[in-house]
């Protein structure tokens, strides 16, 4: 048996990775860099350069490239909620009055909908970043409901209105 | 994580080659190069009907001994608007990306009920070196 | 069988070489080896109201002297929720295949009359060797 | 003409090498010879309530210095029968093509603000010589 000098592909001292074409562990570039030029030997230092603007790298790595930065689909109202930094990606949101509809299960794909107004209704709970304003199922006083929506109740109207709208906004003209 | 896809790499119409090897639901790079690296899914649905799939994604991810994390390095994600009696959807994503030996190609789906794993032909995962 | 689609080999940008041939509807395989092999077919419809194709299936097939029954290498199969007024829906397949000298490449399909073949860069098949 | 998409060809994912370049949205061809194309557009809306799309479209097209016209190489078109709430759709098209030196590949789409630009591993453009 000879023994083997250097360790054997894919055991490295923790903090350092195996180089295939260096045959030989290198220390790891920190996060925020990658590696542009392997170590000649263990004992040195790898060369490593920033992750060029519009990438990153999160974790310390001997890696060729940075990671290319994500978009926020601004077209479709999301907006940014953290910039994409040398070491971290960019974190997208909605747009103010709009909440994060997911597309799929792990909501990487989201759509930026519209807040419900909840018009001639109590609020029961705001519009979150990820869920529709949720309103109240009674209509506001002065409001009278006509199909799923609160209609406000207008003395011009009152004599030709629905038998709803007349409960409801009649009885307070009478008090 | 998104969950991976099993293959078989041997019966039918299956096969591996010049050191290109498959273990634990991935590829494993011989030797550092270029790849075109293609896959299809075919997605299938309603399964059950409590669960309404409003889309469907496909991703070829890449993992590393070196890097903690894998790297997406093709997606194909289509939204369903299909009826309730049967639906079926073919996503297929292929391209040139560059690997090191020892990388690791794997298939991850949005949910694996809706996978159509019934025939070899409907449902495949490929790489060859430029 | 389901009908199989015939293809211009020569005019336009079609163009066939390397001894790889094309005769009655399928490409000739020249030598063995592993051949990238890939077709798209456009749909579109309806074509008359009384049919409504519910999906549409493309299929790259193989045929050899030695065995009776063609083996299907690739198949895309999409349902079509589609409006009444005009529908379009491409199918791209691509993967590789082992292939013997001699072996015949087809492309099938589920209803001819739903293939759009005006337009060369809509419709077309293809396979080289790696 | 169809507006024409811009790439990124050197950060992340993206690289060009062999003498192949990228310059004012085009692949420049190096030296003549069959190519395998390709190219996956991820489509995504409604942007605008206003606009509605019916339909996408990617085309990947040549344009030669030696002659006026661009000639469509490949094309993929979808209706769309999606509903409101946001829909996906990726478009990935490839196969063999002739080309000669100083060709210039592109990709063209039908309505540009419909084009899912965010990640670099949804929508991508390439080729490589057989």
């Amino acid at each position: 048996l000879r023994l083997r000098r250097h360790p054997e592909r894919g055991r490295c001292p923790t903090g350092m990775n195996w180089i295939e074409a260096a045959q030989h562990c290198c220390p790891q570039c920190p996060a925020g860099k990658y590696l542009s030029k392997p170590c000649t030997s263990p004992e040195n230092g790898s060369e490593c350069l920033d992750c060029p603007a519009g990438t990153f790298r999160t974790q310390p790595n001997t890696l060729r490239e940075c990671q290319a930065c994500y978009e926020c689909d601004q077209q479709a109202f999301q907006s940014v909620l953290s910039n994409c930094s040398a070491t971290s990606n960019v974190v997208c949101g909605c747009e103010p009055g709009r909440f994060r509809a997911c597309i799929n299960p792990q909501c990487s794909e989201f759509s930026c909908q519209k807040c419900k107004p909840c018009t001639g209704r109590l609020i029961q709970r705001p519009c979150l970043e990820d869920q529709d304003t949720l309103c109240d199922s009674n209509c506001k006083p002065d409001f009278y409901r006509e199909g799923d929506e609160c209609r406000p109740c207008h003395k011009s109207t009152l004599d030709t209105c629905g038998k709803e709208c007349q409960q409801v906004c009649g009885k307070k003209n009478n008090q | 994580h998104l969950p991976i896809l099993q293959w078989e790499d041997k019966r039918g119409l299956a096969f591996t080659k010049n050191n290109l090897s498959y273990s634990s639901s991935a590829l494993v790079i011989p030797i550092s190069g270029d790849y075109y690296v293609y896959a299809q899914v075919t997605f299938r649905g309603p399964v059950e009907s409590s669960h309404r799939a409003s889309s469907v994604t496909e991703i070829i991810t890449k993992v590393t001994d070196s890097y903690p994390e894998p790297t997406q390095l093709l997606t194909g994600t289509k939204t369903l608007s299909e009826h309730s009696n049967g639906w079926f959807q073919p996503i297929y994503l292929g391209a040139v990306v560059s690997l090191e030996v020892g990388d690791k190609l794997m298939v991850n789906v949005s949910d694996i009920r809706l996978v159509d794993y019934t025939k070899e032909h409907k449902t495949f995962f490929g790489a060859f070196l430029l």
